[in-house]
């Protein structure tokens, strides 16, 4: 038989050339999905805690301010984890003997820490302040999210460079008045619902994030995205 | 400085509650899963009943743990690790970690960010008052106190008010990392086995019991220089209740010719105190008082002697510009005499014949002295006439190591020109009982020996390594019955001692004391004991009548005693606050100089040797701290080791060259010791610095240097002639010398003696250190800026307008601000001040001498040091310039454009940032570097095992890995922290608001930081000074970082050939 | 599936003249649809049997330019757009910078361009084809003879016409090419 | 006195008698068999077997440092401040130059017509891409943290949104040097499409036809294959030309971009170019001239070929020392300090005895060849290939150690020696190069056989 290769082995040939071109793009769009999946960035992901605490409960039922809890939020790059102590204010008078609260009684009584896991957990290469987050705008939900509709915390973002990014190259498009940086019911302006701010009434979240840049001297993005602002 | 607005608010005292939490803090480090466990003690082990008391009362609160750089270096160390496994970093997960709150927050503390406590380093000569700054109750960064007039920065009414901020040594500096020493001895131990403070006690006092009969006749309590009011009362009243019992003092480097020179000439022990801002013309007679912390009162000496030569302050520019001059008349190579404006290096014996004649010239009744070569000659005569023309306005400082002869006459010279009460005070010694030591040891050791001796206390010496050689003090030791020893470390004392406490850092306990001028501190503690240590104050609390007193109630009840009555809690927070007591300072005696009419020492021809006391690791107290090892000492450039340091012709003649061994031997005693030559160093004579040759250190200290104690005798205690070297054939010894100015080959290769002047030729004829003398610079003040190291014009760009001027040159585009540095050359004295506070304000690693030798040592900050000789080619006596090399902050930075992933970029700031997580270390940017600032992690250097080491570092910085290069930033996390201050505010950031770490730690304040757009900053000013100029000028770099050309005023009747414009030779 | 039919009718010569003399008379007879085989290049066989002037030059004119145009966008793309960053003071659009990029990239995108359209022209891979369904092509087809095709899909093709044609050609074999 | 395949005697030395590329007297036949069977054969010569094992052994040298290398970090070499790049660089640069020539012969002198190159330009492709390969290897683990140089270099969309720096030269390295591995693997590959059908079809042994088989992509000699394929050979001839150029220049630039005093200069790229072809076509020599004994190849293989790249290197070696010789003018005539005392320092500093050594090597000793006695004499032309080769690499190490050692401060200045992982590392390349060249002379026809076959008298068609 003269013929070494069969008939077939033409399409075969030329199919499989398609094949290698294929695979090598599923590999690649593979990747970058990885590298933005939950399974890396923890997005979405609620994990193991000593007591499940209702951010849900807290704030929206019972409408306690985030700097009750975080007294730090605002004068260090560290919001500050509620010692027991601040759970015991109330939790010694209300729920005593609740069985999903007797970590932190156990933690009062005996003098012993809670250890929580971290839900927000940056890169230690990267040095994130609240101070000036909170001092110039950035709503607590900007970052976090429906935090006051959490019955178990998550993250809310994914934490990656290129979302820090978002928002640092285009800060007019979150920045919110100081006074309703805390307000979990703050809504964008829109044209039913303007802000004030400054006297002024807002119905475009651009005009309003202008006006606040000017008003809070907020630094342009070819100095936030610089890399000095994150990284040391 | 940024952090002072809010001092007030966090310049607290500490309460024990805070002690609790930072001792427990601590120890969760100590415990840490990750890394070798370092046991808080061999108790926890041998389950003793008060410690798990102790465990009790402390374990509930535990610290929490968010800037925890502990966290930081383990992630840094998974990633490098899981990446080079999982090879891509991007999907490589992050671990959850844990989160841990207080139960009970202090009130004072905000979570992330540090506080400020005032203390103070108490020093044999003298407290050193400092500001710690500490993040989570961990002390990370020592910094001076602003208010204390020992410690403040350069007092010129022209600097605005909120620029206050306080100067260190380079010792106070180091300080901090010995308090988190794992090799810190951390249990009692009775002939090594583990004890417990209790049984210590006990046995103690059983022991003490049966001498209490006799008066404690078999009673001696032996330690260092006692600068602690509380303590010397503590003792003292031991002392009365057992009259026979005896105290001594004792410390390697002590003022005894000082002390017995004051008798000589006061009659009376005296603390001589320059005020060298008065002085015009200062005088040293081997006086080493601008190279650190060894010489009684040096921060506050350099920083007057520097206020008369920063030509801007004293007086102005131009006509009106004044500037003092000094004469350094020095037995070594010091950094002083390097700074001098004539200088006379002779042997030290000859010093006291030189200040005979000198004395005898001055008309100082019954001196005489004799001094032979001609130059020596016309040297004296231009002095004599220099000090005649300056009477009042000039000073004559005797050196510590020179004889009581030399401190006499030069007491009885300043009274004679009228400067005693003007530039030198006489006041009450900085110690509380003043002592001649050696004497006091001799009587001790004939003691010992008579058998007299049953119980030897020693707190905080090492007499055993360090007691002279003749006194064979380890002999007599062996006859006493008990004998106690307290120390920070195991040292070869507490090996020879039946029982070793482990004693307490300054960090760690209450104590007081006295900075050189008498002033009083309380030494507060920012820390309980890491490593459950005894303060001496609770030792000596032993011997009374109740020893369980602890450090606290003993320095409080003492004070109280002091200011009877209801104003004591104010007087008291108002001490811890401000870090001292004001109007403590020891009053100025009104004492006159008796002519002494002392018969001069005899000099000979043999070959000289100098003692001296190491530059960094002082008489080896400091051996253990790594960062000490490797500062490199000023002129020498040497790390890790000490030398026989000696002159060119004096390696010539002995035939040696760098690296050899040679054997050193001095009435019997021998010692193997390298060979150094350094540019300067007086002929015939060999100087050794004490300190290195430990035989019981720890992992740092072990196999570092030869133990020069060894040739050093009571008698001859400083220097002694008749010193015997004999070459080791083919024996080499490795110098891990940070700068190698002996190897440099320029015209003939292969020529290392002249190697060193050469290095000086290569430096001027590339400008790198311009300077002029004071004449010259009145005729041409722009000389720094003639000849051809220009920078090229702006407008030279490929690119025109778009190009590097839109960035820098267009308000539009840019930040509001800009950073600069301007660093006087003139006010640079080298002490090395500035390195180790970079240092510990960055997290650099140690690397060891190993690394050093192969050229990777990785400070940020460097002090390039740059020999000329005025008279051509003669290396014997030439001049040194020290000039601080921190990264120029090029706005064309070379480095930038050859990083192939964009990890050196610049920030609108004009910050050339380094990005160390984008880094991939091609270390590119560090060959393309001029200034070679750039720093790279061949290995890994970053300590990532020793977990107490972790609480060590500044949490705003990065910890940097295996594989990253880095390197100075101005200070980044400073700059960011103060401008997030201002930017809350909605404000610029003003001048002085950042300081960076150099600059504040900075005795002359020779570093300027601040703000080039900005026309009133202190940087703009210093800029606009005709003599600024920058390196390299010619490669169109435009660094961000310049310098002041130096000006010497050298005294134009001695023969020196005046150099010319901008060259340094 | 077994393919059917036949491809040609196919001589074997022994020398690249014959191969070269053969190509130019079954042209003048009028064949047009045929190819010759040769073990290395025969320039005088384009004229011969009338081989067209190939677009390849055109493709890798393309490719060139397209990978030119993708380098140096990317590049303007990431310095100036993307993420503009101050380098050595330097302009963003530091064109000079970016030169050598752009051209490493045009020929590389004009090299490949040249393989892969001289391969897609040329239809390969092919590993099956009715020639070497005859054993003496394949034992001296790609060494030492010389073949002329004259495929079935010629207009003026006839099987034995073409055979007796080739024969007269004093061909040292003649056989008609199944497919 | 050499013989033709038919046993005639035929004296080459006759006077009048110029060595033709080819002896005479061979046919088409015996073309193919002569190159084929060397690959076909199925028992596997001793001498090759020991050769390759040396080579494989050689190469573990290189992995085990590597794997330390990885393990430890580039503290294990020499490296430090001020010399930041060492060895890694060197060779780097060093096999990079080698990797020119092939491609060179196969591209430049095929547009030049010279017909000589067909019977060595196949293995100095491989040669080409084996020396790449090596060199490829430098860039990446000399970085301090390979496992993210490995992609942090090439621009790819991620989560960071950041890019490679594309005004650094390293980055152009990174895409000259690979655009260069691709176009020569290419045009290699196209060369050997007729070759290995000619394998294919004569190969006995189903796997090895298989496998030649698929090389092959069905290539069956149509005369309109021909057509486009000697279109394309010929315009990848022509891009190949000013790639081989711009690869070197890249390289240079890695260097004349800097600041670095004895870098910064103008002279570079040309001066690397023709560097890069002379040590280019030493390493040919000495790889042909073995070969071309232990296979009996000297019909193929003739005398003239040696002839003619001596020729070449005489020649690029006198550019070379053009350069050398404009670089110390610079030194003087610029009368800038860094630049004078750099040349200085590179003649008479601690490294002046290795500058000498080059010259030596790179000059004084390659001016024999200047004589037709030299050229024509195999030992000597193979020793001075070897002398060459060393030369080169010598004065990589010159230009990057002693620039790099004492550049501007004097306080600043330090000294470079190389450690036991440095020479493993570069003589385990050593390895790694041979491992895979002796690989490809047993699996690939070593000479372009269809090539060869246009050499012959029957390949000229008349009329």
């Amino acid at each position: 038989m003269a013929q070494f290769f069969p008939h077939s082995a033409n399409a075969y040939a030329r199919t499989s050339m398609v094949l290698v071109g294929v695979l090598l793009a599923g590999l690649g769009l593979m990747g970058d999905r990885l590298q933005r999946s939950p399974y890396v960035t923890n997005q979405g992901i609620r994990p193991e805690q000593p007591v499940p605490f209702s951010h849900q409960h807290h704030v929206s039922g019972l409408g306690i301010d985030c700097r009750y809890c975080h007294t730090s939020v605002e004068t260090s790059s560290f919001a500050g984890i509620p010692p027991t102590k601040t759970c015991m204010n109330c939790h010694s008078q209300i729920w005593t003997n609740a069985p999903i609260l007797e970590p932190v009684r156990a933690s009062y009584r005996n003098d012993k820490s809670l250890v929580w896991t971290r839900v927000h957990d940056l890169p230690d290469y990267v040095y994130f302040s609240h101070e000036i987050h909170v001092n110039k705008g950035v709503g607590c939900k900007t970052c976090h999210g429906p935090i006051d509709e959490m019955p178990l915390t998550y993250q809310h973002a994914s934490l990656q460079m290129e979302w820090c990014l978002e928002c640092h190259r285009d800060t007019a498009s979150v920045l919110r008045p100081r006074e309703q940086v805390f307000n979990m019911r703050y809504q964008e302006p829109a044209p039913g619902t303007p802000v004030v701010f400054e006297g002024q009434k807002y119905t475009k979240q651009m005009d309003l994030g202008h006006a606040i840049q000017k008003a809070y001297g907020i630094r342009k993005a070819f100095e936030l995205q610089s890399c000095e602002t994150c990284h040391r | 400085m940024a952090q002072d607005s809010e001092n007030d608010l966090v310049r607290i005292q500490t309460t024990k509650k805070d002690l609790g939490l930072t001792a427990e803090h601590a120890r969760e480090k100590l415990s840490g899963a990750r890394g070798p466990q370092y046991w808080r003690s061999l108790q926890e082990l041998t389950e003793d009943p008060e410690f798990d008391a102790m465990m009790e009362r402390e374990f509930p609160r535990h610290a929490s743990e968010w800037t925890d750089p502990v966290s930081r270096r383990g992630f840094l160390k998974l990633m490098s690790a899981s990446m080079a496994l999982a090879g891509l970093s991007a999907c490589t997960k992050q671990p959850f970690e844990p989160i841990v709150p207080y139960v009970q927050q202090p009130e004072e503390l905000i979570p992330g960010k540090p506080i400020y406590f005032a203390t103070a380093r108490p020093t044999p000569n003298g407290a050193y008052p400092l500001l710690v700054r500490s993040h989570e109750f961990r002390p990370v960064k020592i910094e001076g106190n602003p208010d204390h007039p020992a410690s403040k920065s350069i007092p010129q009414g022209s600097y605005p008010a909120e620029l206050r901020w306080g100067v260190t040594d380079a010792q106070s500096q180091a300080s901090v990392l010995d308090l988190y020493n794992p090799e810190r001895s951390q249990n009692v131990t009775f002939r090594g086995d583990t004890r417990t403070w209790g049984t210590f006690v006990g046995a103690i006092r059983d022991a003490f019991g049966a001498e209490r009969g006799r008066g404690g006749a078999g009673l001696r309590i032996l330690t260092d220089t006692v600068t602690s009011p509380t303590l010397a009362a503590q003792i003292k009243s031991v002392l009365q209740a057992n009259p026979q019992a005896k105290w001594y003092q004792w410390d390697a480097m002590n003022r005894d010719n000082a002390r017995t020179g004051a008798k000589l000439a006061f009659g009376q022990y005296v603390d001589a105190q320059y005020r060298l801002a008065e002085a015009d013309v200062v005088v040293s007679l081997d006086a080493d008082f601008l190279s650190g912390s060894h010489f009684p009162g040096f921060l506050a000496m350099s920083r007057d002697f520097i206020s008369k030569r920063k030509l801007d302050l004293a007086g102005g520019e131009g006509e009106a510009a004044k500037m003092n001059r000094l004469y350094v008349i020095e037995s070594q190579a010091s950094t002083t005499g390097g700074k001098a404006d004539d200088r006379l290096p002779m042997r030290a014996c000859d010093v006291e014949q030189f200040a005979g004649a000198l004395a005898n010239a001055l008309g100082v009744g019954g001196s005489n002295g004799t001094v032979k070569d001609d130059h020596a000659k016309t040297f004296l005569n231009a002095l004599v006439k220099d000090l005649q023309a300056t009477r009042g306005r000039s000073v004559i400082i005797p050196g510590e190591q020179q004889s009581p002869t030399v401190h006499a006459l030069a007491a009885a010279m300043n009274s004679t020109l009228g400067n005693a009460g003007k530039t030198v005070l006489y006041t009450e010694p900085v110690e509380i009982v003043p002592t001649e030591q050696a004497a006091g040891l001799k009587e001790l050791v004939a003691d010992m020996n008579a058998g007299k001796v049953t119980l030897l206390v020693m707190i905080g010496v090492n007499p055993v390594f360090d007691a002279p050689s003749d006194l064979k003090f380890a002999d007599a030791f062996e006859k006493v019955a008990l004998r106690a020893h307290v120390g920070i470390y195991h040292d070869e004392t507490s090996r020879l001692s039946h029982w070793h406490v482990p004693m307490t850092h300054y960090l760690e306990s209450w104590s007081d004391t006295r900075a050189y001028d008498g002033t009083v501190s309380i030494v507060q503690p920012l820390i309980e004991p890491l490593y459950n240590g005894r303060s001496a104050h609770e030792v000596v609390a032993v011997f009374s009548e109740n020893p369980g007193v602890t450090a606290y109630d003993a320095v409080q009840s003492y004070w109280k005693a002091q200011n009877k009555g209801a104003t004591f809690e104010p007087f008291w927070n108002r001490a811890l606050h401000d870090g001292f007591m004001p109007n403590t300072a020891s009053p100025a005696r009104p004492a006159s100089a008796r002519p002494a009419a002392s018969a001069l020492a005899p000099v000979n021809d043999e070959l000289e040797i100098v003692f001296r006391p190491d530059p960094t690791i002082h008489d080896g107290r400091y051996i253990n701290n790594g960062w000490l090892q490797e500062l490199s000492k000023p002129i020498t450039k040497l790390t890790w080791d000490n030398a026989a340091i000696m002159s060119f012709n004096t390696a010539k003649q002995l035939g040696v060259k760098d690296e050899d061994v040679v054997t050193l031997e001095l009435n019997g005693a021998k010692v193997d010791a390298p060979v150094l030559v350094v540019p300067g160093h007086p002929d015939k004579t060999i100087t050794a610095h004490y300190g290195y040759g430990r035989t019981t250190v720890g992992s740092v200290g072990t196999g570092t240097g030869f133990n020069a104690f060894l040739l050093r005798t009571a008698e001859r205690s400083n220097y002694a002639a008749g010193v015997k070297v004999t070459a080791k054939s083919g024996e080499r010894w490795r110098l891990a010398l940070t700068q190698h100015h002996h190897l440099i080959e320029t015209k003939k290769w292969k020529e290392d003696v002249v190697g060193s002047s050469q290095v000086g030729n290569e430096a001027a004829s590339r400008d790198l250190v311009r300077s002029a003398t004071f004449e010259e610079w009145r005729r041409t003040p722009g000389f720094a800026n003639e000849g051809e190291h220009q920078a090229p014009s702006r407008d030279l760009t490929l690119y025109g307008e778009d190009g590097y001027k839109s960035w820098v040159d267009d308000p539009a585009k840019n930040a509001a601000h800009q950073w600069g540095m301007a660093i006087d050359m003139n006010s640079c004295i080298g002490c090395n001040a500035c390195v180790v506070a970079c240092q510990s304000e960055n997290n650099i690693p140690v690397v060891g001498k190993e690394q050093v030798l192969a050229g990777r040592e990785m400070l940020w900050l460097r002090i390039d040091t740059y020999f000329t000789t005025p008279n051509t080619n003669d290396v014997s006596n030439p001049r040194a310039f020290f000039q601080p090399i921190p990264c120029m902050q090029c706005e064309n930075a070379p480095c930038e454009p050859v990083c192939p992933v964009g990890a050196t970029v610049h920030s609108p700031e004009g910050l050339n940032n380094m990005v160390y997580n984008r880094c991939v270390g091609t270390r590119y940017c560090s060959n393309n570097c001029p200034y070679k600032v750039r720093r790279f992690n061949f290995l890994l250097f970053a300590d990532f095992d020793t977990e107490s080491y972790k609480s060590r570092n500044n949490p705003d910085v990065t910890v940097r890995s295996r594989g990253v290069m880095e390197k100075c930033t101005y200070c980044v996390q400073r700059i960011t922290s103060a401008r997030i201050h201002a930017e809350k505010e909605t404000r610029k950031v003003r001048d002085g608001e950042i300081v960076t770490a150099c600059q504040q730690t900075c005795p002359t304040d020779a570093i300027t930081f601040g703000d080039i757009t900005d026309k009133n900053s202190r940087v703009t000013r210093m800029k606009s000074n005709e003599r600024n100029y920058t390196l390299l000028a010619e490669l169109n770099t435009r660094p961000r970082t310049s310098y002041v050309a130096e000006i010497r005023n050298p005294n134009p009747e001695i023969a020196v050939t005046p150099e010319d414009h901008g060259h340094t030779s | 599936m077994k393919p059917v039919g036949i491809h040609g009718v196919m001589a074997e010569f022994n020398t690249a003249d014959e191969l070269v003399a053969a190509g130019r008379r079954a042209y003048a007879e009028g064949y047009r649809r045929m190819d010759a085989y040769s073990p290395f290049p025969i320039e005088a066989l384009d004229e011969a049997i009338g081989i067209p002037h190939t677009i390849l030059p055109w493709i890798v004119f393309a490719g060139g330019i397209l990978g030119g145009a993708a380098g140096y966008g990317l590049e303007y793309w990431t310095q100036v757009i993307a993420y503009p960053l101050v380098i050595g003071g330097k302009p963003l659009h530091s064109w000079p910078n970016f030169i050598p990029i752009w051209f490493e990239t045009t020929v590389l995108g004009a090299s490949i361009a040249a393989v892969v359209g001289m391969l897609a022209l040329n239809g390969l891979p092919q590993p099956y084809h009715p020639v070497f369904n005859i054993q003496n092509f394949v034992d001296h087809g790609q060494n030492d003879r010389f073949y002329l095709l004259i495929e079935a899909k010629d207009p003026k093709f006839k099987s034995a016409e073409a055979q007796s044609f080739m024969t007269s050609l004093n061909a040292a074999g003649v056989w008609e090419v199944p497919n | 006195m050499a013989t033709l395949p038919d046993n005639r005697p035929v004296d080459l030395t006759r006077p009048g008698y110029s060595t033709p590329v080819i002896a005479p007297g061979y046919n088409l036949e015996q073309v193919t068999a002569k190159i084929a069977n060397v690959i076909l054969t199925t028992k596997i010569k001793l001498g090759w077997f020991g050769v390759f094992i040396i080579a494989f052994g050689i190469m573990n040298l290189l992995l085990g440092a590597v794997g330390y290398l990885f393990v430890k970090g580039t503290g294990i070499w020499g490296i430090n401040i001020p010399v930041g790049w060492g060895f890694a660089i060197v060779n780097f640069v060093w096999w990079i130059g080698i990797g020119h020539a092939g491609t060179l012969i196969s591209a430049i002198l095929l547009l030049l017509k010279q017909s000589w190159r067909t019977s060595i330009n196949r293995f100095a492709e491989a040669m080409t891409l084996f020396a790449v390969a090596c060199a490829g290897l430098f860039p990446l683990i000399h970085t301090g943290r390979p496992w993210l140089a490995a992609y942090w270099l090439f621009p790819y969309p991620n989560t960071m949104k950041v890019w490679p720096q594309f005004r650094s030269p390293l980055i152009w390295d990174v895409f000259a040097v690979s655009t260069y591995a691709i176009v020569s693997l290419l045009f290699w590959y196209t060369g050997l499409i007729p070759d290995v059908a000619a394998l294919r079809d004569r190969a006995k042994n189903p796997i090895a036809k298989l496998f030649y088989g698929i090389l092959s992509m069905g290539w069956r000699g149509s005369a309109r294959h021909w057509h486009r394929y000697e279109t394309a050979y010929l315009l990848l001839a022509g891009l190949s030309t000013p790639l081989v150029l711009s690869v070197h220049t890249v390289v240079s630039w890695d260097f004349a971009v800097s600041v670095v005093p004895g870098w910064h200069a103008t002279i570079f790229p040309p001066y690397f170019v023709a560097g890069a072809i002379y040590s280019g076509f030493a390493m040919v020599l000495t790889l042909a001239i073995p070969i071309r004994e232990a296979f009996n190849m000297k019909d193929f293989i003739t005398d003239r070929h040696l002839n003619n790249m001596a020729k070449v290197m005489l020649g690029t070696g006198m550019i070379v020392a053009y350069g050398y010789a404009t670089e110390a003018f610079f030194g003087w005539y610029s009368a800038n300090k860094f630049e004078f005392f750099m040349i200085q320092n590179r003649m008479f500093g601690p490294y002046g005895p290795m500058y000498w050594f080059l010259i030596l090597c790179n000059i004084a000793i390659p001016q024999s060849l200047w004589f037709k006695k030299v050229r024509s004499n195999v030992p000597v032309l193979f020793l001075i290939s070897l002398v060459v080769n060393v030369g080169m690499w010598l004065e990589r190490f010159v230009i990057v150690i002693t620039s790099l050692h004492r550049d501007f401060l004097p306080s600043s200045w330090g000294m470079y020696h190389p450690t036991k992982w440095d020479w493993m590392t570069f003589f385990g390349t050593m390895g790694l190069f041979m491992t895979l060249f002796f690989l490809f002379i047993r699996v690939l026809p070593m000479i372009a056989i269809f090539e060869m076959r246009t050499l012959l008298p029957q390949a000229k068609v008349k009329h």
